[in-house]
């Protein structure tokens, strides 16, 4: 998180770790609301795009997951260690002063 | 269609219905599968596994595609007439409410006693 | 060229979400620090903004063949 | 087991759903074979049941790989049909 503005907002909060969440968050959904819409589609016009945009949330996807990973912040292999973070990551947002 | 099931009547268009029944069960499958595929691929992180889904996943996708094409020309579905997809809808939907009330199995259906031993038994 | 309504609605769902996530994406990029973090976001909203662009000539086609009949 | 290689929990899950949709998919497509008149319908389903035959193979042994793995049987575990079990008629 950016200090300078982190003390203008007062967002601490808001850290990296959030907005990457977010995005991976954001990714999952972007993959399964195409795969719907593809499954709707009839006219192969935009069936090819929407497609085509399938494979982009795809890769999007598979790309901030293993941000994720990597930072610690996913933990797909170790679901105790994954229920701890959101344990933490929970208090975290109960204990957030609502301005 | 009457109540008879054995009445000769409900055999017209009957191949033609049953058909219809089918490819919209196909076509369900289909749609649901790509649906399923996309949800496990959103929450796998083993590139092979990944890889292994998305491989089915176009597969998938590519069957809906040839299901739906099918059966437009087949005239089983209309995406583009909401108005013949809503008769065709009601239709089926009649039909089988028809059949679901029908005594279709009037004797006894059991057919568990004859499983219920190994062959060199008896 | 005549759509399905199902899927104009299905594209606009899309793209209503995609408006969603490329606001979000564009805003919340100011607010990151890890350089990594900045580029996928980047890369999230150029590729929002091209499908976003692409939405808006299938949903003004779209009502044009919708305000036609 | 080489622990590298054991699946997440979330993706272990997802793919007993996949394996069972498909393994539902295969049984309704090849008996459908049986009742449908249409040929073209037909073959698109035979083609069905050919490719999710390989799909599921392959589904089968990245399961494998779950966590909660176990030597397979040649029966079913507990049987459905028996003597005491169910009413007679």
């Amino acid at each position: 998180m950016n200090t300078i503005i982190e003390n203008l907002t007062g967002m601490d909060a808001l850290s990296d770790q959030v907005v990457a969440m977010d995005l991976l968050i954001a990714a999952k959904s972007g993959v399964r609301n195409y795969a719907m819409a593809v499954t709707e589609a009839g006219t192969p016009e935009v069936k090819e795009m929407l497609t085509r945009h399938l494979d982009d949330a795809i890769e999007m996807h598979e790309q901030v997951s293993a941000y994720a990973v990597e930072k610690g912040w996913y933990h797909p292999w170790d679901t105790n260690e994954q229920i701890q973070l959101n344990l933490t990551n929970m208090k975290t947002a109960l204990n957030l002063p609502a301005l | 269609m009457n109540n008879d099931y054995l009445d000769p009547i409900n055999a017209l268009h009957m191949p033609e219905m049953a058909d219809t029944t089918f490819a919209m069960d196909f076509l369900l499958r289909a749609k649901e599968g790509v649906r399923n595929l996309s949800v496990a691929l959103t929450e796998s992180a083993s590139p092979d596994v990944r890889a292994a889904l998305k491989k089915q996943l176009k597969q998938g996708i590519a069957l809906h595609q040839e299901i739906t094409e099918l059966m437009i020309n087949k005239k089983w579905f209309h995406p583009y007439e909401l108005p013949e997809q809503f008769k065709l809808d009601q239709l089926s939907a009649n039909n089988t409410i028809k059949i679901g009330k029908m005594n279709l199995f009037p004797i006894e259906t059991n057919r568990k006693g004859v499983f219920d031993r190994t062959p060199d038994e008896n | 060229m005549n759509y399905a309504l199902h899927e104009i609605l299905e594209v606009q769902e899309m793209a209503a979400f995609k408006t969603n996530c490329l606001t979000k994406s564009k805003t919340m990029k100011a607010l990151v620090s890890d350089p990594r973090l900045k580029e996928l976001m980047q890369q999230d909203i150029d590729r929002s903004t091209k499908q976003l662009n692409e939405y808006t000539s299938v949903l003004s086609k779209a009502k044009q063949s919708l305000g036609d009949e | 087991m080489d622990p590298q290689k054991v699946l997440p929990d979330h993706e272990a899950l997802d793919l007993h759903e996949a394996i069972n949709f498909k393994t539902l998919c295969i049984a309704k497509s090849k008996l459908m074979q049986g009742l449908v008149f249409d040929d073209d319908l037909r073959n698109l389903m035979k083609k069905d049941v050919e490719q999710s035959i390989q799909g599921l193979t392959e589904l089968q042994s990245l399961y494998e790989r779950a966590p909660f793995q176990a030597p397979v049987p040649q029966n079913r575990p507990t049987p459905i049909v028996g003597e005491k079990e169910g009413t007679e008629h």
